[in-house]
């Protein structure tokens, strides 16, 4: 959308340069590297990345929840404040109330030893001095809300007693409870049976839509950022390798790997008995990249420049961008395919299949 | 071949199996599975050095080991003789430690004493380890009765005030180094047994287990070649630590006045409690004092290294 | 439920049978029976008087004596099989006769009625001086891991469990009762205040390297629990750190503390025997000491009995408050 | 179900007898083992006090003698010349107590000093518990003495001057040969359940002690044991003896003087709980009794000497704490007023402190060794002769009493009359032991191991003292001998002693101030399957002497058949004399008239008479 509106206001949430290293025995990680981008009040942007792409990292960065011996550079602005300033500082009230977060595993990420109940309304309690019963009132409705069947029965269960689909509900009653302008869920539904994924997806949606809220969705999956984000972040070794609005994202991806993702995901309209086209080897190792495109070793598009050098985000924040050298859906890439298709392999060394897999 | 745990020949294939003997027995370690995101690189860190301290720890007990292996051979006086110095004399560069009571050289007593300390803390070890772990695997691995009766004996002891049957044993037999240290060792026996059961039991029920028996292996034989060297892993991390509970039970044990008897069996814990007496304490403190600062060190390196070795291996902690 | 409970009962009676069994062995093998009953007149050759084949001089009364040995081999059951006599033992502990002290003609049942309460009190501070110190000690040793204060607190607890418990008292009691006068000296029993306040340096020998090992076990359980979700998820709700440590973090972090707060109920036995002799507490630790030295056996049997008898209990009440601990485990 | 425990600390018991007559004797009895580690209490097995005399005493005046001192022991006894002017017999010493302390003003003091206040807590720290306070069934160590005095007025005590004078009888008499006594009890006497005494208690409790089978052994050789004790009318009774027996009253200074009600001791037989809960006539009545923890006894408020003997303090309370330095500690931190020990660190702590007194009583029973003659090695004069050369008294006496026991020479302490002071006691020359080892093992060579004797060494544990003194004589003798250490258990050890079952052992015992109760452990009748004669030596010539003394009541022929019975002490070798314990009473200086007590007739008494006080008109200010 207008993204680029010259006069559009401040960006609620704003990441520039955001770095996160974890020192390990086997060297430094690198977990994210330089990811910068917007986040503007009502829209949902959603980072895509296979798993160890520094999605995840880049999220709890945001929430603050890193291990301390995570280093991290960079800048986190909420709505003009420094969100990591604000959280050295321990300012109250500004996680659970301004922004929060929904986690992958609703088996891990509820209390095992408190009611269903009793935690939500601890939000309650806490950041707004309701009283105990009023708090529980409140859970209650809360949980009618996210459409959980006899809410009254189920705020004095233990988790242990609530299938998954209902846990992540009440995960996400326990998020919204203070009216958060900024809710981050990181693969809320990767966890869950796939039978209520999309319910679960379609309730977050609603929600956000009916309170204004703005959500940072963290997947794997593009197919769960298709319709419902407003821009698409996509994570590779721990660098952003393309954004766009979702539109653009979707039809006009120019990045090899969101091209490879979009390609690995299974979509309705495909025959019964579709071949899904895997991304060949494995997301790299984090530590001590080699100072060229990450992604090179799985291109088809590899050429000999994509091991020279990291290539740079192009363009601005807002817009279009893409890091890569022989970018899919222009001259250069389809020049590189062919080059590397005629030599069977890639500069990067990967062999490459006689015929062009379906077009995507 | 290698279904069946038998070490491969190639360097490479028995590596990997190392490897993954570890990974298992840090399963062991999680009740709640793998830990998710950056923690566990947290933890990584410490977890995988065994670091200074540890070698410190090590010299330390090797020092101790050498000392008490050799301690008749050594430049050291004679730790019986009366009247070596004057009574309750402040170290000096005669006598290092100073005298005690009986104007004794408390250097030479200390050194000497680490003889039986030892070897108490060692047998006693070792025999838990024999006898305990012997019926935790043969419990952990043919399960059923066997395990409830073995279970139940384990509870038993556990609930037997262990000091109680420690005076029980040494106030009415001789006490001699021998019984001493068994007595130690019946202690141990059960928290010993209920480890290695715990950890057969993870692997009886593993791939490279079932694969022997499918094979046809004999029992023997699966628990000898199969199960003990999983199982030795985790006992053996805990050798240490074990060590220094023998060795402060056998102090506990000189307290009441029942450790091994003899002018010439020397411990750590009879000289403490030769020193120990308020009028010593106040006024000749070095007497007691030296005995527990090298007790305290040794019980110190084997706690610090054994927790070491427990932590390098990923064995979870254990309520000794 | 109720299966359970009945599982534990019989459990708690077959541990009773087995320990006192042991115990009533050792007693019976390891010492002479007949000598311990009647002392130095077990010696006595009574088939040689009887037959007029030892003429003995300096004994008068050796006819006499030897009734006296024949009654009291029959009284105890002497000329029968150790399992006979056991049985035969366990019969009169049923009517509730736990029999008389060899010592000094006291009933055994009043001796560990009057010994019971000291040993009870010291043991209980202990736990609460240990828990008291473990639990902020280990959250904050988590809260704060791998940065110096966990450091210098990995080395104090280590230092702790290294320290043996008869040194540590026997410290304690020179500088805080003798050097300072902070605590009394010895064990005071005028009233119910005096005594708890005689009785905190023994609990602290006693808890403090049991604390040592608690805040271990905890601290190690309570960073794996902060990288639980749940934990992230609290702190992604907003709340302050000390909240979620105590909150939400410790309880389920309480496991092996508890475990242990189980097992060594009998350590701590252990050490009260050792503790209570250094600070002259007229307990059932001191007690047993004595009456195992001088083979008072119906005493030494009893507090067998009733130490593993607390500790059957103890396990019990701590499986219980596992299901506390988890909700999760009520299910099983 | 009760009766064989008696029975099972026979020896326990038959050494306490002696302790009966509580002579000037009394280690702290056997009561004392327990022993945890710590308990330093008493170095050596503390065994059997000493002997006392069953049948005479500390005390020549006996007889009719007694008349000088006692108001009325009638003259009775006459048949012997009476001692009246020795006045005291044990001669030179005519303080027991040695003040060491400075400020010593709590020793006899009188009207000089401060006027006695009434009222207070007096808290005592004694070495021992008892196992119970019944004199008719339990065994009274020093420490259960410090307990039961107060309750129990005994019979008979000991006036300033060692003799004997009646305390709650009026007065003792005779026959001529001394074969038969009388004594006749005070009228008004009241125990404290209200009741009257009379003859019949006397004879119920004097039968029951009698009735107990190990008391009798003792009182074997002294009493016609079938018609001991006879009530002639409600205040008089009249004891049989077996031979002349011109001292007996001295019998009932201790436990066996004290009186219990009849129909109490009826109610303890059923039930030996009671034997927690005495019932006596003294000054005090037990308030409340704790084993282990405290005895706590209050003024009697009906006491029937009430005028006659001051009382002071409203309330005694006596804690047995078995490691006196912790003792002296507290007592020196003021958690305690007085503090009863015969432990040389105790005493020195005590006599080192500011604002404590300490009254020592150097010549209580001795410390030394015995030599098993009954069995190898030690049959063998040779080897005795060796260990005797060998051993290291200098050293214990530094290194074990750290300079607060003297040393000893015979059993006799130097300020006794009895002394012999040319016997010495032949230690620390070990260059004359070679020889005899080397003699002794070509004779026997089944004996020795290397060149060395083989043998094996008794002491009684845990104690850590115990063990220091085993290494200290261990280190002495092992340039000869293959010492083996054997530490038993303190309760077993005295069976293993009268059993013959050691070479050598370590003993307290004896502390004669009259040495005719030390007859019992050096009698030939007293080998046998159950020895008092530890050493199981005999020797016929001395039994005789031993005899003669105790028939006749003249003074330098007793002396002269002592001098010569220490001689042949010495030369058989069976003893290795170390020490003369030295008992300490320590007390803050507030505490007054720790010694200084009387008797019903006014007659100052002896004090410190081995540790076990006397401390009824003690008082505070």
């Amino acid at each position: 959308m207008a993204v680029e509106s010259v006069s559009a206001p401040a960006p609620l949430l704003s990441v520039r340069d955001l770095h996160v290293r974890f020192p390990t025995e086997r060297g430094t990680v690198n977990a994210v590297n330089g990811v910068s981008f917007d986040l503007y009040e009502g829209r949902t942007l959603a980072i895509v990345g296979e798993s160890g792409s520094g999605k995840s990292v880049t999220a709890k960065t945001l929430m603050n929840l890193l291990p301390r011996t995570a280093h991290v550079s960079g800048e986190v602005t909420y709505d003009g404040q420094d969100v990591r300033a604000l959280a050295a500082a321990g300012t109250k009230h500004f996680f659970g109330v301004q922004m929060t977060m929904v986690f992958q595993d609703p088996m891990t990420s509820l209390n095992p030893v408190k009611k269903v109940g009793e935690q939500i309304a601890e939000t309650l309690r806490y950041h707004l001095g309701r009283s105990r019963s009023d708090a529980l009132e409140e859970a209650e409705h809360l949980l009618d809300q996210v459409g959980i069947p006899e809410p009254s029965r189920r705020v004095s269960q233990y988790p242990h007693e609530l299938s998954g689909g209902l846990r992540q509900r009440v995960v996400i009653a326990m998020a919204l409870a203070c009216q958060p302008r900024l809710l981050i869920a990181d693969e809320p539904t990767t966890a869950v049976d796939v039978t209520v994924q999309k319910h679960l997806l379609d309730l977050l949606d609603r929600l956000r839509r009916d309170r204004g809220m703005s959500m940072i969705l963290i997947t794997h999956d593009l197919g769960v950022a298709h319709g419902r984000a407003d821009d698409v972040a996509v994570m590779y070794a721990g660098r952003l390798v393309e954004t766009a609005d979702a539109r653009t994202l979707f039809f006009d991806m120019r990045h090899p790997y969101t091209e490879a993702l979009l390609r690995s995901i299974p979509r309705i309209e495909d025959p019964v008995h579709h071949r899904l086209d895997p991304i060949p080897g494995r997301p790299p190792e984090l530590v001590d990249p080699p100072d060229a495109c990450a992604f090179a070793p799985r291109c088809i598009y590899a050429r000999a420049d994509c091991l020279d050098g990291v290539p740079e985000l192009s363009g601005l924040v807002g817009l279009h961008r893409f890091a890569c050298l022989h970018p899919t859906g222009t001259e250069r890439g389809e020049a590189a395919l062919a080059t590397n298709r005629t030599a069977g392999v890639t500069a990067a060394g990967l062999s490459l299949p006689q015929e062009a897999p379906g077009s995507g | 071949m290698s279904a069946r745990g038998r070490p491969s020949r190639r360097g490479r294939a028995s590596r990997q199996r190392l490897l993954q003997r570890f990974r298992i027995v840090r399963l062991m370690r999680s009740r709640r599975g793998p830990e998710p995101g950056g923690g566990s690189e947290e933890a990584e860190v410490v977890r995988r050095r065994l670091g200074f301290g540890f070698w410190l720890a090590v010299i330390w007990l090797l020092a101790m080991a050498f000392v008490s292996l050799f301690a008749p051979m050594l430049p050291l006086a004679d730790p019986t003789e009366v009247a070596f110095g004057g009574p309750r004399e402040s170290p000096s560069l005669d006598a290092w430690f100073g005298t005690d009571a009986l104007g004794r050289d408390v250097f030479a007593r200390t050194m000497h004493g680490a003889r039986i300390s030892l070897a108490v803390g060692g047998f006693a070890i070792v025999f838990g380890m024999v006898v305990g772990g012997g019926m935790g695997i043969l419990a952990g691995y043919y399960r059923g009765r066997l395990d409830q009766g073995v279970g139940f004996v384990f509870f038993v002891l556990l609930s037997f005030p262990a000091l109680v049957l420690a005076i029980l044993i040494t106030a009415t037999l001789e006490r001699s180094l021998l019984v001493v240290s068994l007595t130690i060792g019946i202690l141990s026996i059960a928290p010993v047994g209920l480890l290695a059961r715990a950890s057969t039991l993870v692997y009886a029920e593993r791939e490279f287990v079932a694969a022997a028996r499918v094979l046809g292996a004999r029992h023997g034989r699966i628990i000898v070649r199969e199960l003990l060297p999983n199982v030795v892993i985790p006992m053996g991390a805990l050798t240490l630590l074990g060590m220094a509970v023998a060795v402060v039970a056998e102090g506990s044990l000189a307290f009441l006045g029942l450790s091994v008897a003899g002018d010439d069996a020397i411990s750590w814990g009879k000289m403490i409690v030769d020193g120990a007496g308020l009028r010593d304490l106040q006024n000749s403190t070095h007497v007691a004092m030296f005995p527990v600062a090298v007790m305290f060190l040794t019980v110190l390196a084997l706690n610090f290294a054994g927790d070491r070795i427990r932590q390098y291996f990923d064995v979870k902690e254990l309520p000794f | 439920m109720a299966r359970y409970l009945v599982k534990r009962l019989v459990l708690l009676v077959a541990v009773l049978f087995a320990v006192t069994f042991l115990g009533f062995s050792a007693m019976n093998f390891l010492g002479d029976p007949l000598f311990n009953v009647v002392g130095v007149m077990a010696e006595l050759d009574c088939e040689g008087i009887e037959a007029g084949t030892v003429e003995d001089t300096s004994m008068d009364r050796a006819r006499s004596d030897c009734e006296t040995v024949a009654e009291a081999r029959a009284e105890y059951h002497l000329d029968r099989s150790v399992p006979v006599r056991y049985v035969l033992w366990v019969s009169d502990l049923a009517t509730g006769d736990l029999g008389t002290s060899f010592q000094n003609d006291q009933p055994v049942s009043q001796i560990v009625r009057e010994k019971l309460p000291e040993t009870l009190i010291l043991l209980v501070m202990a736990q609460i001086v240990s828990l008291g110190v473990a639990i902020p000690w280990g959250v904050i040793a988590a809260y704060r891991a791998n940065r110096a204060f966990d450091r210098g607190s990995t080395v104090a607890s280590f230092g702790l469990l290294s320290v043996p418990n008869f040194a540590l008292g026997v410290v304690l009691l020179y500088l805080f009762a003798l050097r300072w006068q902070i605590f009394p000296s010895a064990y005071e029993s005028e009233t119910t205040l005096g005594l708890l306040f005689s009785m905190i340096l023994p609990a602290v020998t006693l808890g403090l390297p049991l604390a040592a090992s608690y805040q271990r076990l905890l601290r190690t359980d309570l960073i794996t629990t902060l990288q639980e979700d749940f934990v992230h998820m609290a702190r992604a709700k907003g709340l302050p750190a000390m909240r979620i440590m105590f909150r939400h973090a410790l309880r389920p972090s309480m496991f092996s503390v508890v475990t242990v707060f189980g097992v060594s109920t009998g350590a701590l036995i252990g050490g009260s025997l050792v503790v209570e002799q250094i600070f002259g507490i007229p307990g059932i630790g001191r007690e047993i000491v004595t009456a195992v030295i001088r083979d008072d056996f119906p005493v030494v049997l009893a507090i067998v009995m009733l130490v593993a008898c607390t500790f059957v209990v103890i396990n019990f009440l701590v499986d219980l408050f596992y299901s506390w601990l988890d909700p999760r485990v009520r299910t099983r | 179900m009760t009766r064989w425990h008696r029975f099972r600390r026979l020896v326990a018991l038959l050494a306490c007898v002696a302790a009966l007559a509580a002579c000037g004797g009394g280690g702290d009895g056997t009561a004392s083992t327990a022993g945890t580690g710590e308990s330093s209490a008493s170095s050596e097995p503390s065994a059997p006090s000493e002997p006392s005399d069953a049948d005479g005493g500390v005390d020549e005046g006996g007889g009719g003698a007694g008349a000088t001192t006692s108001d009325a022991p009638s003259t009775g006894a006459a048949g012997e010349a009476p001692q009246e002017e020795q006045g005291s017999l044990v001669a030179p010493l005519d303080t027991t107590t040695t003040v060491a302390a400075a400020g010593g003003d709590s020793g006899a003091e009188t009207a000089s000093g401060p006027l006695p206040l009434s009222g207070g807590t007096v808290r005592v720290g004694v070495e021992a518990e008892a196992d119970g306070l019944n004199p008719a069934a339990n065994n009274f160590a020093a420490s259960a003495y410090v307990m039961a005095y107060p309750m129990f007025d005994p019979l008979a005590y000991f006036d300033a001057d060692g003799n004997w004078i009646p305390y709650l009888a009026e007065s003792f008499t005779s026959n001529d040969d001394a074969t038969v006594w009388r004594m006749r009890l005070r009228e008004g006497v009241r125990f404290h359940d209200g009741t009257a005494m009379t003859a019949d208690d006397v004879v119920a409790t004097i039968s029951a002690q009698l009735a107990d089978p190990v008391i009798s052994l003792v009182y074997r050789n002294t009493i016609d044991a079938d018609d001991f004790i006879t009530k002639i009318d409600d205040l008089t009774v009249e004891m049989r003896m077996a031979r002349p027996a011109a001292r007996f009253p001295l019998a009932l200074t201790g436990q066996l003087g004290m009186v219990l009600p009849s129909e109490w001791l009826e109610l303890a037989r059923e039930d030996p709980t009671l034997n927690q809960r005495p019932v006596g006539q003294g000054p005090f009545i037990l308030s409340s009794r704790v084993q282990d923890v405290a005895t706590v006894l209050v003024r009697n408020p009906d006491y029937w000497a009430a005028g006659r003997i001051d009382v002071y303090v409203d309330r005694i309370e006596i804690y047995p704490i078995t490691d006196m330095v912790i003792a002296a500690e507290r007592l020196i931190a003021g958690d305690l007023d007085l503090a009863i020990t015969s432990n040389a660190e105790a005493t020195l702590i005590m006599r080192e402190a500011a604002g404590v007194t300490t009254i020592e009583n150097l010549r209580s029973d001795e410390g030394f060794a015995v030599l098993n003659s009954g069995r190898p090695p030690f049959d063998d004069i040779r080897a005795r002769q060796a260990l005797t050369f060998a051993s290291d008294r200098d050293g214990y006496l530094e290194l074990i009493r750290q300079g607060t026991s003297p040393p000893a020479d015979t059993m006799f302490h130097p300020d006794l009359i009895w002394h012999n002071p040319a016997v010495k006691q032949e230690t620390n020359m070990p260059e004359r032991a070679g020889p005899l080892v080397e003699a002794h093992c070509a004779d026997y060579p089944d004996n020795c191991t290397g060149g060395r004797i083989n043998i094996e060494l008794y002491f009684g544990g845990p104690s850590v003292e115990n063990v220091r003194i085993a290494d200290l004589q261990t280190d002495a003798w092992e340039d000869f001998f293959n010492v083996t250490p054997v530490e038993v258990l303190q309760d077993k050890l005295i069976n293993q002693v009268v059993l013959g079952n050691y070479d050598v052992v370590n003993w307290r015992q004896f502390g004669t101030v009259d040495p005719d109760s030390a007859a019992l452990w050096l009698e030939c009748d007293s080998v046998g399957f159950i020895s008092l004669n530890f050493p199981r030596y005999c020797d016929a010539e001395r039994d005789e002497l031993m005899l003669e003394s105790r028939a006749i009541d003249d003074l330098d022929r007793r002396v002269e058949i002592w001098h010569r019975i220490q001689e042949m002490i010495r030369d058989s070798y069976t003893y290795i004399f170390y020490y003369h314990t030295n008992w300490a009473v320590g007390a803050r200086d507030d505490v007054h008239r720790i010694c200084g007590q009387t008797s019903p007739d006014g007659t100052e008494l002896w004090c410190n008479n081995s540790g076990r006080m006397l401390l009824n008109g003690i008082w505070l200010s």
